[in-house]
């Protein structure tokens, strides 16, 4: 059964075509991960289903519900927001209960629904501050638990984690994901940013002005992008992008320069051979050295800049006069200026026809 | 070695100090050397001159004995009381409404604020007319037919007050409704999609959140309404004259009507040593939570 | 790098039309529900309580004094009369000159320019000092200001008196203009220091940093910014200074007197019978000025005052 | 041709040596309405005449208005040339201070010493000998004006006196007309009720309640009497809802309400609205019952100036007021009598006629700003104007306070 469902659903401000015939199915208990650059639609789309804005067309589905007409109350679902949007004035126990007292549920159940919230979120010493003692991490904890407490079917994150430093988002997050497994409701977490996609998501739609460009696992997403702009969206440092053409002869090999990239092993998806196509391939999926030799193709590339980051090194290199990027380990010893091997299989890699994006 | 002693605390920023000395002089010798003129000449038994023959309470004494200062007391307490409230509640009222995205706000914000551009003298004079028996609204609803419909407040010693409130209100509820308005729009969106989600209905939004959210506009607008009451003078001129016989006096026009009308300025210094007394029990919470309470910069 | 930026068609292939019955799209808004009417509803009730007086001061002053004397003053007009206007402005008569209130309104104006500039400026320096150059005592002359806004002018009539006898200034046009400028000084002043600790610290921190000076900073970087505050600091003043009596007709001599002078003459002076229409139309004309500036710059003044009095 | 050169040359040298240079002359005072306004015209008229100009610093409201102007003004050092005050002692301590200029010396120049009758107004001028006023006028306000018209509809003959007129309320209460018309401010509640103590009380007592400040006899039997009338009086005026004196009088020139209490300055008003004395409005001195003269009206004192030409025109224009043809003009416009006894005022109705004698007799009292000081004065005003709006203040605790009063006045 799903548990939430869209159906052609289409939003525009005025002459502006903000969300376009949009369809989208979520699981139950599924967490499913909206993103895309700013201005894209992702927050929009939540705000539909929260219900805080009008659609134009189509229908929201809620637990098998129409809810396209109903206030965000009766909707069963929980909202947690970027700027946290806790009640200043009042203490967290306030903020918990706040919207459980307006719903007239009995003293006892409120009590009952905020222990097991804090004991969820470990925030029992924390009921009696305000808000403004809190610090980022606690506040967002809190503002998670104005949902829980309220058992909402769906939990809807508009961008909760932008507001904090790198370290505590990192450890927000796996809250989140440990909090997803203990609840087993159905989430749906809008971000820009593609490292929380990846590790929070069972499912991803990478959006891009009002259309889902593509609909899939994070696996799928970042090894199988559907087209070149979520290749190019996926992944710090982005996909290695060549121009190239299929040399003449059938589909067995693809030449761009003077470099020959043998394609028996790659899986097409598709029959067509268009004339101009663009050849992807993760700076990850690249092997240096020795090793390169084993590949099906292998090169050699001279070292244009190296960039140490602790963990391993980017390297910086131009093959056959195009710039490309490909990683080795931290301690590895490249310098500006060697000329050096490297190799990969193209099974990893991805073509797209250059006129549609769309991939082969 | 003392040159490269640090800079006496006098000289810093020495630009800002020459910029700011008309506001010391007008703080130092206007209002505290004014202020300070006024409250020693009103321990003397001056009349049309002020002279330094010293009488010690005398003169409070006679203010606090007189019948016309305590009803003006009293007056100001009611108008004072109630203008804050009414402002205060009609003022938001108006701002919540007009926060709604609704069509016209302009012309409804432009509408409300007019008045505020008119002077006391003008507001009085309309209101007077207006609530005046033979020819204002009681004329005109006894000719739609209630005979004995009475409302003519100006000339009811029991009701005077509250015919002032009305002018005064008409008169600054459109400043409050701009200060609130402002305050309003200073909330965060989100404030108000999470109470929506929260099933919280507007009024409570309103009412429980927003409002304790809007203290420093609040204090603000407190700040600003009570310094128009205390000085409420032109308006009871204009409008009641201080009539029906002296039922709608106020301390501000006691003072004038002592300090010029019976020629004797020690009882007038009195009468205002007295208000300064009123502005400061107003002034020194304000003063605390303004710098006191929360030290910053 | 590969130009990233061309549309792509949908990759998924437009389903046929997957909505069911029961409701789809836009919630129907009925115009007139119920919270709509009390909204309009109260909106236009006190719109009419606040139209209400310059209704009647508008039509009264097109009657003639028969049909008023007869009419109540809420009826319109029947035969519309310009005369109160004409005799408001120029033949009103407040014992012997006959000259309506023109004598008064280029006084006013002459009254009104210095001050409003004066006033301004010395707060806006005033607002300035007191947000970014903190010296030791700032905040205690601050709170004397403030407390100043709040002492009735009665009080003050006459230490101001002999202050301007002293410095000889009695009886000037410059007496009175820095009457005003002193008795503006407190509110103007918390608004611009509002408005200037608002004003981003960077902005204030990257100048010192470029060497700009006191003056500098405050003619280079503030004054260009502070647009909407000076709108609410000119509107304020205006009506203050402009409907201003007490001081007009204490500090200055009879040719000197503001337009609110020659009101006062003319409403309270009674040649018979009151003459209402002229006297609507005086005051009319007398609060035509500081209404005229409110209305050109009325949105201007809303989103001044948000910055200059929320962030207090 | 050179005739005209010579008529020219000496027309000039005239002009010059008579008031060396044209000088503009500012004078203070606050008449505005009706016939006020149009007597102010006349010594306009007759300074302009002597080459200098009369700047007209009119400030309308009463003396409550105009006096505080007047007295920063000159108490700030910028004073203006002439000023209007009423008879008293209003700008005692200005004197004293030496901001008024001294005019004995014209004053003995032009014999004012025994011109000027009653010789108690030139008192209230002097201060230790010397002359620092020109009264210009006498306003008593010992007077009760009543529409002939208003008693033909309520058909009741026109009263003679109090008693008749306070028997007649009813009847023309009947007819809706208003028995006692009464503006709203202080000093005219306190006016009618000094009136009723000279009328009802008599003279002396009067002269010891508000001039020797005898507070038993304003506690005593005399003037619970007179209390009664005012009670009386309150209940006659009830319904009258006018501010100021003139809309009052004007009630009564309509015919809306019966008369008025009212000093002779309201013939002003009366003759603006062409009515006439004995014929629609009829005028009873003293209430008809003790025909007395007050010595109330006005003066003009001089500020002392540093300009010469100035003070020089100061002089002059004392000279003109007291003038015999100036204080005609000037007193028949205003409806007051003149201070000059030598000046017999034929034109004068016969309202004014009946005061010139009563003056003549010398039956004279002064008015209370010449007994009492403002302070005294505005403390009684506001008892009885806080009296007339309130009828719950019964006339015994009114007589209290007032005896209160007295005992502490100065």
């Amino acid at each position: 059964m799903t548990s939430v469902s869209i159906k052609d659903l289409s939003l525009n401000f005025g002459e502006v075509k903000v969300l376009k015939t949009l369809n989208l199915d979520i699981g139950d208990g599924e967490f499913l991960v909206l993103l895309g650059p700013s201005g894209c639609g992702k927050s929009t789309l939540l705000n539909c289903i929260a219900g805080l804005l009008d659609v134009s067309e189509g229908q929201i589905f809620i637990k098998g519900r129409n809810v396209t007409w109903e206030e965000p109350k009766d909707r069963g679902i929980g909202m947690v927001f970027q700027s946290y949007a806790l009640y200043p004035q009042m203490t967290v126990e306030g903020n918990l209960a706040f919207g459980l007292k307006n719903a007239r549920v009995p003293k006892d159940e409120i009590d009952r629904r905020i222990a097991r919230a804090a004991e969820v979120l470990q925030i029992e010493p924390l009921l009696k501050r305000k808000p403004a003692q809190l610090s980022g991490g606690q506040r967002q904890r809190v503002a998670i638990g104005r949902a829980l407490v309220r058992d909402v079917d769906v939990f809807l994150f508009d961008e909760p984690l932008s507001n904090l430093d790198a370290k505590l988002r990192a450890e927000l997050r796996v809250e989140i994901k440990r909090l997803h497994h203990r609840l087993k409701n159905t989430m749906i977490y809008v971000t820009h940013d593609q490292i929380e996609a990846l590790t929070l998501a069972d499912r991803i739609a990478i959006m891009r002005n009002g259309i889902i460009q593509q609909l899939a696992s994070p696996h799928e997403i970042y090894n199988k992008p559907v087209n070149l702009y979520v290749a190019g969206f996926m992944g710090s440092p982005g996909m290695n992008f060549l121009e190239g053409a299929f040399a003449p002869q059938g589909a067995s090999e693809l030449s761009f320069g003077v470099t020959r990239v043998p394609l028996e092993r790659y899986p097409f998806v598709s029959d067509e051979r268009p004339g101009k196509v663009i050849f992807g391939i993760r700076p990850e999926h690249v092997t240096c050295g020795p090793a390169a030799e084993s590949e099906p193709f292998n090169t050699e590339v001279e070292i244009e800049v190296v960039e140490p980051m602790g963990a391993d090194t980017l390297v910086w290199a131009i093959l056959d006069g195009r710039e490309f990027r490909f990683r080795v380990d931290g301690q590895s010893q490249l310098r500006e200026g060697d000329r050096v091997r490297i190799g990969f299989d193209p099974a990893k890699a991805s073509i797209f026809d250059a006129a549609t994006e769309l991939r082969l | 070695m003392a040159a490269d002693r640090k800079p006496s605390q006098l000289f810093r920023n020495l630009n800002a100090k020459v910029a700011a000395i008309p506001m010391i002089l007008t703080a130092c010798v206007v209002f505290v050397g004014g202020t300070l003129w006024t409250i020693t000449y009103s321990f003397t038994n001056s009349k049309l001159l002020p002279r330094e023959t010293f009488v010690g309470l005398e003169q409070y004494e006679r203010l606090w004995s007189s019948n016309k200062w305590l009803i003006s007391i009293e007056n100001l307490f009611i108008y004072g009381v109630l203008s804050l409230i009414f402002s205060l509640v009609i003022g938001f009222l108006l701002a919540a409404l007009l926060d709604q995205k609704i069509r016209f706000e302009n012309t409804f914000r432009t509408i409300f604020l007019y008045p505020f551009a008119l002077s006391f003298i003008v507001t009085g004079l309309v209101w007077q007319w207006i609530l005046n028996p033979d020819f204002g609204i009681q004329k005109v609803v006894r000719n739609l037919g209630w005979e004995n419909f009475t409302f003519d407040p100006l000339y009811n010693a029991e009701i005077v007050i509250y015919g002032v409130l009305i002018a005064g209100l008409w008169q600054g509820t459109g400043l409050v409704m701009c200060l609130m308005l402002a305050g309003l729009r200073g909330i965060d969106e989100d404030i108000w999609k999470a109470s929506r989600v929260d099933g919280i209905p507007k009024w409570k939004t309103y009412l429980l959140i927003v409002i304790p959210m809007m203290r420093p506009v609040f204090i603000t607008t407190l700040v600003i309404i009570a310094s128009g009451i205390v000085k409420l003078y032109d308006l009871i001129v204009a409008q009641t004259g201080g009539g029906p016989g002296i039922a709608s006096e106020v301390p501000a026009k006691y003072v004038y009507d002592a300090m010029f009308l019976s020629q004797n300025l020690g009882q007038g210094f009195a009468g205002s040593t007295m208000m300064l007394l009123t502005v400061l029990i107003v002034l020194i919470p304000w003063a605390y939570l303004e710098f006191g309470g929360k030290k910053h910069g | 790098m590969v130009d990233l930026s061309a549309p792509t068609s949908a990759p998924l292939a437009t389903a046929p039309s997957r909505t069911e019955a029961g409701p789809s799209g836009r919630k129907p808004r009925r115009s007139i529900s119920r919270a709509n009417i009390f909204l309009y509803g109260t909106l236009i009730v006190f719109a009419l309580y606040y139209l209400l007086p310059l209704y009647v001061m508008i039509v009264t002053s097109l009657k003639g004094m028969p049909e008023i004397r007869m009419g109540n003053i809420f009826s319109p007009p029947m035969e519309i009369t310009f005369e109160p206007w004409a005799k408001a402005w120029s033949t009103a008569c407040t014992g012997l000159n006959c000259d309506g209130l023109s004598r008064g309104f280029w006084n006013s104006v002459q009254i009104l320019i210095p001050s409003v500039v004066l006033s301004i400026a010395v707060a806006s320096v005033n607002g300035y000092a007191l947000a970014n150059w903190r010296f030791k005592g700032a905040d205690t002359f601050f709170t004397i200001l403030i407390f100043g806004a709040f002492i009735p002018y009665q009080v003050m009539l006459y230490p101001i008196v002999i202050l301007l006898r002293e410095m000889g200034l009695y009886g000037s046009l410059t007496g009175l203009v820095l009457v005003h400028t002193v008795f503006g000084m407190p509110i103007l002043t918390l608004l611009f220091r509002n408005y200037f600790t608002s004003m981003p610290e960077e902005l204030f921190k990257a100048a010192r940093v470029d060497g700009a000076g006191f003056w500098g900073i405050y003619f280079k970087i503030m004054l260009p910014m502070s647009l909407p505050i000076f709108v609410v600091a000119i509107i304020l003043q205006v009506t203050g200074i402009w409907n201003d009596f007490l001081f007009g007709v204490i500090y200055t001599r009879p040719d000197l007197y503001p337009m609110t002078v020659q009101l006062n003459n003319i409403v309270n002076s009674v040649q018979g019978v009151k003459e209402y229409n002229v006297n609507m139309a005086a005051t009319i004309l007398t609060g035509l000025v500081p209404l005229t500036i409110y209305f050109i710059s009325g949105k201007l003044f809303v989103r001044g005052i948000a910055a200059g009095a929320v962030k207090g | 041709m050179n005739t005209f050169k010579l008529f020219l040359a000496g027309a000039s040298l005239l002009a010059l040596s008579t008031s060396a240079k044209a000088v503009d002359l500012e004078v203070t005072h606050w008449w505005t309405s009706g016939g006020e306004a149009a007597a102010v015209a006349e010594f306009a008229k007759a300074f302009d005449a002597t080459g200098n100009k009369w700047v007209d610093g009119a400030i309308a409201g009463s003396g409550g208005t105009a006096r505080p102007i007047m007295i920063s003004r000159i108490t700030g050092g910028d004073p203006m040339a002439a000023t209007q005050f009423n008879h008293g002692r209003q700008a005692e301590e200005l004197v004293e201070a030496g901001l008024m200029r001294d005019l004995t010396d014209i004053a003995t120049a032009e014999g004012w010493k025994d011109i000027v009758r009653p010789s108690s107004l030139l008192d209230s001028c002097t201060l230790d000998g010397k002359i620092y006023c020109v009264p210009v006028n006498i306003h008593s306000q010992q007077w009760l004006w009543l529409s002939n018209a208003a008693f033909e509809k309520a058909g009741v003959p026109v009263p003679t006196n109090w008693d008749e007129y306070a028997a007649a309320a009813p009847a023309l209460e009947a007819a809706g007309i208003i028995p006692l018309a009464m503006g709203q401010q202080s000093w005219q509640t306190s006016l009618a009720f000094q009136v009723l103590v000279v009328a009802l009380a008599g003279s002396d007592v009067y002269n010891k309640v508000y001039g020797d400040k005898d507070a038993e006899l304003a506690a005593g039997p005399e003037l619970a009497k007179v209390f009664e009338a005012a009670d009386k009086a309150r209940a006659m005026s009830a319904n009258s809802k006018v501010q100021d004196w003139n809309q009052a009088t004007n009630m009564v020139i309509t015919g809306q309400a019966a008369g008025q209490i009212m000093g002779d300055w309201a013939q002003g008003e009366f003759a603006v609205a062409g009515q006439v004395a004995g014929t629609d409005y009829t005028c009873l001195p003293g209430l008809g019952v003790n025909e007395v003269i007050q010595t109330g009206g006005d003066a003009f004192y001089f500020p002392v100036l540093k300009d010469e030409a100035k003070t020089a025109a100061q002089g002059e224009l004392a000279k003109l007021m007291m003038s015999p043809e100036v204080q005609v003009a000037f007193n028949l416009k205003k409806g007051s009598l003149p201070v000059r006894g030598d000046v017999n005022l034929e034109a004068a109705n016969d309202c004014m006629k009946k005061g010139l004698d009563i003056l003549a007799k010398g039956n004279i009292i002064q008015s209370p700003d010449q007994l009492m000081s403002a302070d005294s004065l505005t403390q009684v005003n506001d008892l009885f104007v806080e009296f007339f709006n309130t009828p719950s203040i019964t006339a015994a605790d009114a007589q209290k306070r007032f005896a209160d009063i007295v005992a502490s006045a100065d």
